[in-house]
């Protein structure tokens, strides 16, 4: 039998509205790292040697060329990576030679783009948080509630954030996204 | 009639004229004018009728305290009833109709209301109306809601769209008056994000409306560069047509912005937006509402604030009559009487109280024609601008509960020292009744926010104005005959708050339950003072020891839809989907709603007639060779860690520190109190990680006390949860033919009873290598398996499903085949888990181990919860087994003829037709139930006529060995 | 109203759960604690009108349980702690 | 003085000049057989029932604000016996049967106005649940319906029938639910217990309960020390704060319930209607303003004020499910101070400290039951032995395992 075919949430969805555009990112693996109790320090070395990146702190994220590390919580990060999802948790497993527990959350949640002028104009009738540049410069990253739905944003640069949910509401986040940018522009 | 009210000069655009209809009449109006402004400019004074009495009424003010001039604004669905027509900005097209009468606004039926009047003083209705007693809901109650109300909802779905939002700022300043433009003006130099909100179209304020200047021009033309200068700053948010109607905690700010209102149709966008502001400090610079004097017959058509007089002057160029006479405690009586002469309107008498003079009754049926002063004295008008004086808008200082000051030089409340935490307050807001004083404070209440905040203040003064006089004498109720209004739309007379101390009810508030004062739509702007003081008077004591007047949100009122925002229709909350979901629609399924899950409940097939041929068929094919369910909805938590073994141990009531790694258990989660909770299964597929499955309604909430019992309970146990609910599709393939199916699709696993047996799980891969997870368990009695695949492959897997089923005759089945096949093999579910049963009335009270704490254990051993009378899980079968049984029915013994809930011996929690028995089959708890094993009862069933024998049987209708399952 | 998170600064406490008194966290042992320990512990409360220390989770965030100290008159909030520091410093471990 | 139509004629034709004080305003007397802490509907009821049905005359109500200052004053009037479990439902359906006769009784127009309660279905197991509930409801001797989608649509056509997330299925109905005019509930019942010799005493706050060897003998209070030979405790949210100066803990939490009206309007809704798939509740007032409400704000306080999450909540509930409310406008919110309980069920009790009793934990159903909840209270501290259907109200129910939970959602009181 032939190997299974995968099925992004939103099928790849690509739009532009204006100057903005509006994209599903299926090429994320998503793979979240638990610190093991005690050995917190243990699991930032390893973190830091396999993945070349620092642990950020709570509400901010680490990049380098590949991996974006986000906080996510006093014991918990989550690694983003353009990979292939099935094959993502074993590679990093494998890489930190189980100095953190790991699990796959890549087909846990939807991944959408919106990037362009005015990015934040979209946000402000979806996002309940501060997103001004001094609270929320590049990089920072937070889960927060977006019309009903647990949400999580990432500020990747000045006019461009990655909004992620569950994937299996995508349709009902993608058209609030979309919503949201059909009433200010 | 054009415009024939109509002056020179104002801030409306004469080369843009504007057609509007009001109660079919066409008129004309400029840009920039509002409802009542045209209305006036076309000397139509009568717009509306009271409350209670039908009274005629006119434009009272000029903004949102209006309490008279209420209108229906548009047509159709669109209609919005009790609109303010001094709020509503003329548009054209625009269609007003007046409200609250029978018959033409003119000729008013109802209007002989007020020739009773005598008999409908304060309370009267709860007096009488008692006798006789059925006639309250069949005669009086009717009678007095058609009358009662005001405007009409068109009783269609609201046509518009409305929207929500956030801000975040540093500072918040509330009104683009003189004191709020002064400190935009100053914060925002400073470089503060600032947000600066207007109810008006036109910032300004009273600058608009005055003929005062600031920094030696207009003031009207000062507030427009001073907002085009804040306009200009990136870090200023300039909103106008925003009402900040609620101060909430910690800084939080309710706004509403009117969008579209202003326009004739809002083609799809949002008609207003409500946002949520949340500010680190705010001004409050939201001006002062003028107030009125109780006089005999004060509430005629042409009885018009002072303020607002002036306002339609010099903003609206409007004559609001064409001889006018003022009635005043204050400077600004004197003030309206010189803008009008400088218009060119004859003033025909100034009654200044302050002399001693006063009102004594005024005529003019459906509008004003004379005053009579107390001395006598005749005077001709067709407009009487009164003023008592102004009332700061302290209405969001007391949103926090704060209680306001009495400041007798201003004969007015203030606001008070509780104010809520960040707000300061400036202007006349604060009793600052000067322009000069306005400017200068709302400066220094910028500056010194700003300070608070570690930031600071840019170079620079106030902007300067001339100092007018503010002078008062507060004057609030003139002595005569006749009705004396203090509550213009509730039809609240100084009488009425009299009689109302007389009869006991002196505390304001319940003085104000008792008379409905303030309880009006202008939520008693106009009212509130007045009625108070009348109170005092009567009292023989001063004002602030009679009482207060305190504001709850929302300062003025907002549309529903509004606080709605999108989540209306399908929008209302998200939509979760399966990953089978689209698969599922090319087959026709219907779906249930489970949460905010969408489950597909059945295949319909051609030919069937009817969801029960759907769902019969399904069970019988599964049970005979093989079905498939997405069982997806199912909490997944994903548990790691050195002590995950020993936390599920105390989560779960029975014992799972001794799972071997490859198999799953079936847990049963208490809450604290006792009462079961949850039940599901957990696979441990390693030393220290483990899956565990909730039930679809639970799995947030399982989620959220496991998380409680890591952190709080035992902090230092080494365990971490991750909800994997959606990252995995997951399908139960029941049936006797399920192991051959999943051969074809499964790599490389060894599926023999003996290679994977009942209750075995694994990390595998299938269909060539996607990776995937297999459990033995069973929910439908069957030999069955759930096979998991990460959820982008679940479309995929379902077609390989199917597709591998083929020969088999494999069909897919859903959640009401499922429920039968639960019902028949006796399984607890939603209906059984009702958060009201132990483990003892399911029957598993030997799951509840003994031998250790988890949850629930100690509690769950109270001497009620085990009588051996209790309620206990059991099967029903009908004992004419043609009878349909019904969930919720109760069951009463056989020979019990007055059943009542004393001798009620428990309720059917689940039914089904059993299509292996061939009859309806039941679940419920009985009391003693286990004992009762083939006695007969009654389902009992008042409401819905049935009353059927029922026999009662074990639970587990079918296979009770559980042979098939572990086949 | 807004909780200031001690790891991830202000957030509208509509981002969190309620559950109620910070005394939920002192659970007696059940197989030593008496009957009527057992029953205080869930079912009685100080209910103060005035400072309240009560559990918040950080649901649409990172969590976190968090130890809220609240004015229940006014609402005031004067001090934000991890749950799980709380829980360690009343002495809970495994 | 009594009132009638024939009164209302007479002081109209005399220029309104006869009418007396409804209730007298009397400065406490040294002692008392009985004094109620707290002059609202539940402790004005008690007072009217103890002196009218059980001859305790020397009698007491001491009310910290003024009379019907609390809950009574801040709730969404309905009322209904529409409950589950035999701890409960008679007890309701006693309350409705009082309700019925009230106006007569207290000769005072309350406004009682049985137009129905319209409880909506939007799944199966949902109507399982209310299925059992009717029956229930039957079992106790009171009405209960269920309709199907049709008859619902024929009754409030304006129901989102079409395009609803949560279609509407069906509906428990209940025809003598209702609505009631709350303030004048207490005023009623001040009035009548006043004339049948109560003092009510406003502006009175308890400061402390005086208890001498386990024995209650008296309060102090911002007007000095009053002594009585039983104490009554019914002060609903501030139950917590009054317990305490008896060193009492209670099963309670107090918590705020935001209700709302919208400005007034021409008939629009023949009953009150709940829609549980969202929170929203509603009903419209004689006066025509939509009163409704949802659920409570769900954290600790004493504070008589809620937030904005909670006020948009209910109103997405509203538009869900009546989408032509959506230009009707909010005009006024307000918040009450919920005893919220451990099992959402009320205790009407004796304590451990003889000649104290409590009446609490109404959550936020207390007002339907002031009838019911007065008339049993005054038969517990008049006999010494609770009411036949409030047997169930004890404190010590918890100790013993037999919670009355309506919602099966266990001790968390901002879950019921």
């Amino acid at each position: 039998m032939a190997s299974l075919t995968p099925a992004p949430p939103l099928g790849g969805y690509d739009m532009t509205f204006g100057e903005l555009r509006l994209r599903e990112c299926s090429e994320l693996a998503l793979v979240s790292l638990a610190l093991p109790l005690g050995d917190e320090a243990a699991a930032k070395k390893a973190i830091k040697s396999s993945l070349k990146l620092d642990l950020p702190a709570p509400g901010m994220s680490a990049v380098n060329d590949t991996h974006r590390l986000i906080r996510m919580g006093p014991d918990q990060a989550m690694l983003i990576f353009a990979d292939d999802a099935a094959l993502a948790e074993p590679a990093v497993q494998t890489a930190l030679k189980g100095a953190c527990y790991t699990t796959n959350q890549t087909d846990a949640w939807v991944a959408l783009s919106l990037a362009g002028p005015g990015v934040r104009d979209v946000l402000e009738r979806l996002c309940p948080l501060d997103l001004h540049d001094a609270t929320f410069p590049v990089d920072a990253a937070a889960r927060t509630v977006m019309e009903h739905m647990g949400a999580m944003i990432v500020r990747e640069e000045q006019d461009g954030f990655v909004l992620l949910s569950a994937s299996s509401s995508a349709g009902s986040f993608l058209h609030a996204v979309e919503t949201s940018i059909g009433y200010v522009t | 009639m054009s415009q024939s009210n109509r002056l020179t000069g104002g801030l409306i655009d004469r080369s843009v004229s504007v057609n509007f209809s009001f109660n079919g009449k066409n008129m004309q109006g400029f840009q920039g004018d509002t409802l009542a402004s045209a209305l006036l400019a076309n000397g139509q004074r009568l717009v509306g009728r009271s409350f209670k009495y039908h009274r005629p009424r006119g434009i009272f003010s000029a903004g949102s305290e209006e309490p008279n001039a209420l209108v229906q604004l548009r047509k159709g669905a669109a209609q919005e009833p009790n609109t303010r027509a001094t709020m509503a900005e003329l548009f054209d097209g625009l269609e007003a109709t007046s409200q609250n009468h029978r018959g033409s606004l003119e000729r008013d039926f109802m209007a002989l209301t007020d020739l009773f009047a005598p008999f409908l003083s304060a309370g009267f209705y709860y007096k009488t109306f008692m006798w006789p007693k059925a006639f309250w809901e069949r005669v009086y109650e009717p009678i007095i809601r058609s009358s009662a109300g005001l405007g009409r909802l068109s009783m269609q779905p609201d046509p518009d769209v409305y929207d929500h939002g956030y801000m975040h700022c540093d500072l918040l300043i509330i009104g683009a008056g003189p004191a709020g433009l002064a400190a935009a003006l100053a914060a925002g130099r400073s470089g503060a994000q600032v947000v600066v909100a207007d109810e008006d179209f036109l910032p300004g304020g009273r600058l608009n409306a005055e003929t005062y200047a600031v920094e030696d021009m207009a003031g009207a033309d000062w507030a427009a560069q001073a907002w085009a200068e804040l306009q200009a700053m990136d870090n200023v948010r300039c909103m106008t047509r925003t009402t900040v109607y609620g101060a909430y905690d910690h800084g939080i700010y309710g706004a509403l912005e009117r969008r579209t209102d202003h326009l004739a149709a809002s083609e799809g966008r949002p008609r207003q937006v409500l946002w949520r502001v949340y500010s680190r400090r705010a001004v409050l610079s939201a001006g002062a509402t003028e107030r009125s004097i109780a006089f005999p017959m004060n509430d005629r058509p042409g009885v018009m604030l002072a303020g607002a007089v002036r306002t339609y002057v010099n903003r609206y160029g409007v004559a609001p009559g064409k001889r006018v006479a003022v009635f005043t405690n204050n400077d600004d009586g004197l003030r309206t009487a010189a803008d009008l002469k400088a218009q060119g309107v004859e003033v025909t008498g100034i009654i200044d109280a302050r002399k001693g003079e006063s009102l004594a009754t005024t005529w003019g049926r459906k509008g004003l024609t004379a005053v009579g002063t107390a001395s006598g004295r005749s005077i001709e008008a067709d407009c009487l601008a009164v003023s008592g004086g102004w009332s700061p808008n302290v209405h969001l200082t007391c949103h926090q509960r704060g209680r306001p000051d009495w400041r007798e030089d201003i004969a007015a409340f203030v606001p008070g020292a509780d104010l809520p935490p960040g707000m300061s307050v400036a202007g006349a807001a604060n009793g600052a009744m000067t322009l000069a004083a306005a400017l200068k404070e709302g400066h220094a209440a910028a500056c010194a926010a700003l300070g608070d905040l570690g930031l600071s203040p840019a170079a620079g003064d106030a902007p300067k104005a001339e100092d007018e006089t503010f002078d008062i004498k507060a004057f609030w109720h003139a002595p005569g005959k006749g009705r004396a209004w203090v509550d213009l739309q509730n039809d609240v007379t100084a009488k009425d708050v009299k009689l109302a101390r007389t009869e006991g009810y002196r505390s304001v508030e319940l003085l104000k339950r008792y008379t409905t004062l303030g309880m009006a739509t202008d939520q008693g702007k106009t009212s509130n003072m007045l009625g108070l003081a009348v109170l005092a008077e009567a009292s023989g004591k001063s004002i602030p020891d009679t009482g207060t007047t305190i504001f709850r949100p929302p300062y003025s009122p907002v549309a529903m839809g509004a606080f709605a925002g999108r989540a209306r229709g399908k929008d209302f909350r998200p939509n979760r989907l399966t990953p089978s979901h689209k698969w599922a629609e090319e087959q026709s399924a219907t779906f249930v709603t489970t949460g905010n899950w969408l489950r597909a409940q059945w295949f319909a097939q051609a030919g069937e007639k009817g969801w029960r041929d759907s769902v019969d068929r399904e069970v019988v094919q599964t049970r005979r060779s093989v079905g498939i369910c997405d069982v997806t909805t199912l909490g997944k938590i994903d548990i790691q860690g050195r002590d995950a073994a020993e936390f599920l141990n105390r989560i779960y009531s029975n014992a799972f520190l001794k799972l071997p790694v490859g198999k799953v258990r079936y847990g049963l989660m208490l809450r604290e109190d006792g009462i079961c909770y949850d039940d599901g299964t957990t696979a441990r597929f390693s030393e220290n990680h483990f899956v565990m499955t909730t039930t679809t309604a639970n799995a947030v909430l399982v989620f959220r006390r496991m998380e409680f019992a890591r952190q709080c309970l035992w902090p230092d146990l080494d365990v971490h949860l991750i909800s994997t609910t959606d990252a995995w599709a997951q399908f139960a393939v029941a049936g006797p033919n399920a192991r051959a199916l999943l051969g074809k699709v499964v790599d490389d696993l060894d599926l023999s009873n003996e290679g994977f047996p009942f209750m075995a799980c694994a990390e595998c891969t299938v269909c060539g290598g996607t990776p995937g997870r297999l459990f033995r368990i069973s929910f439908s009695g069957e030999l069955a398996f759930e096979v998991a695949v990460p959820a982008r492959y679940g479309d995929a897997m379902i077609r390989a499903l199917m597709q591998a089923g083929e020969e088999f005759g494999a069909i897919p089945y859903g959640t009401e085949a499922l429920g039968v096949m639960r019902i028949e093999k006796g399984h607890a579910a939603g209906n059984e888990l009702n958060g009201q049963t132990t483990a003892a009335n399911l029957g598993l009270g030997m799951m509840v181990s003994k031998k250790k704490d988890s949850i629930g254990s100690k509690l769950s051993e109270r001497e009620e919860m085990n009588r051996d009378d209790g309620l206990r899980l059991v099967g029903l079968h009908p004992v004419d087994r043609n009878d349909m049984l019904n969930a919720g029915a109760h069951f009463v013994e056989l020979d019990d003829h007055h059943p009542d809930m004393f001798s009620d011996q428990g309720y059917m929690t689940s039914v089904a037709w059993s299509p292996e028995l061939s009859h309806s089959i039941g679940l419920g708890f009985v009391k003693r139930g286990k004992d009762r094993i083939g006695d007969i009862v009654r389902a009992y069933d008042p409401v819905r006529g049935k009353d059927t024998k029922v026999e009662i049987v074990s639970a587990h209708h079918i296979d009770p060995e559980g042979v098939r399952q572990r086949g | 109203m807004i909780i200031n998170h001690p790891l991830l600064g202000p957030r509208d406490a509509a981002e969190f759960v309620y559950l109620g008194d910070a005394s939920l966290m002192d659970r007696p042992d059940g197989m030593t604690a008496s009957d009527e320990e057992m029953h205080d512990y869930m079912y009685l409360r100080d209910n103060p009108a005035g400072e309240h220390r009560e559990l918040w989770y950080h649901e649409q965030g990172d969590r976190s349980w968090l130890v809220v100290t609240r004015n229940t008159l006014t609402h005031e909030i004067t001090m934000v702690e991890l749950a799980r520091d709380v829980a360690r410093s009343r002495g809970r471990s495994k | 003085m009594g009132y009638s139509a024939f009164k209302v004629f007479w002081q109209g034709l005399t220029g309104n000049k006869g009418w007396q004080p409804a209730w007298r305003e009397p400065d406490p007397r040294p002692q008392y057989d009985i004094i109620i802490i707290g002059g609202g509907g539940h402790g004005l009821a008690t007072a009217y029932y103890l002196a009218k049905e059980f001859g305790v005359r020397n009698v007491a109500v001491v009310e910290k604000g003024w009379l019907g200052s609390g809950n009574i004053g801040r709730n969404t009037t309905i009322i209904r016996a529409n409950y589950l479990l035999p701890g409960n439902q008679p007890f309701y359906e006693l309350s409705l049967k009082l309700w019925e006769n009230l106006e007569q009784d207290f000769n005072y127009n309350a406004m009682v106005s049985q137009r129905s309660i319209l409880n909506l279905i939007h799944s199966d197991p949902q109507r399982d649940a209310f299925a059992r509930r009717a029956n229930a409801m039957r079992l106790s001797g009171a009405d209960s319906e269920l309709l199907g989608p049709d008859e619902i649509r024929a009754l409030c056509p304006f129901l989102d029938f079409d395009n609803a997330r949560f279609p509407i299925q069906g509906a428990l109905r209940q025809k003598r639910g209702g609505t009631v005019r709350h303030d004048a509930v207490a005023w009623g019942y001040a009035r009548g217990a006043d004339m049948h010799g109560v003092d009510i005493i406003q502006n009175c706050e308890v400061t402390g309960i005086d208890i001498t060897d386990g024995v209650c003998t008296g309060v102090q209070t911002t007007r000095g020390p009053i002594r009585a030979k039983k104490v009554a405790m019914c002060a609903a949210g501030s139950s917590g704060r009054v317990a305490a100066l008896a060193d009492m803990r209670l099963p309670i939490e107090s918590h705020v319930l935001q209700a709302f009206v919208t400005e007034g309007l021409k008939p629009t809704l023949p009953g009150v209607i709940t829609f549980g798939a969202g929170h929203f509740y509603v009903s419209q007032s004689d006066k025509g303003g939509l009163v409704f409400g949802g659920d409570i704000d769900g954290y600790n306080t004493y504070a008589q004020r809620g937030n904005l999450p909670v006020v948009e909540d209910v109103c997405e509930g509203g538009m869900a499910i009546m989408p032509m409310i959506g230009r009707a406008r909010l005009l006024r919110g307000w918040g009450g101070v919920m005893d919220m309980s451990m099992d959402g069920s009320p205790f009407i009790d004796k304590t451990g400290t003889q000649g104290l009793y409590v009446n609490a934990g109404w959550c936020y159903g207390g007002f339907k039951a002031t009838p019911a909840s007065g008339y049993c209270y005054a038969h517990l501290l008049a006999k010494d032995q609770p009411h036949e259907v409030a047997t169930q109200f004890r404190l010590d129910r918890f100790r013993r395992g037999a919670p009355i939970d309506e919602k099966g959602v266990g001790a968390q009181p901002n879950l019921h």
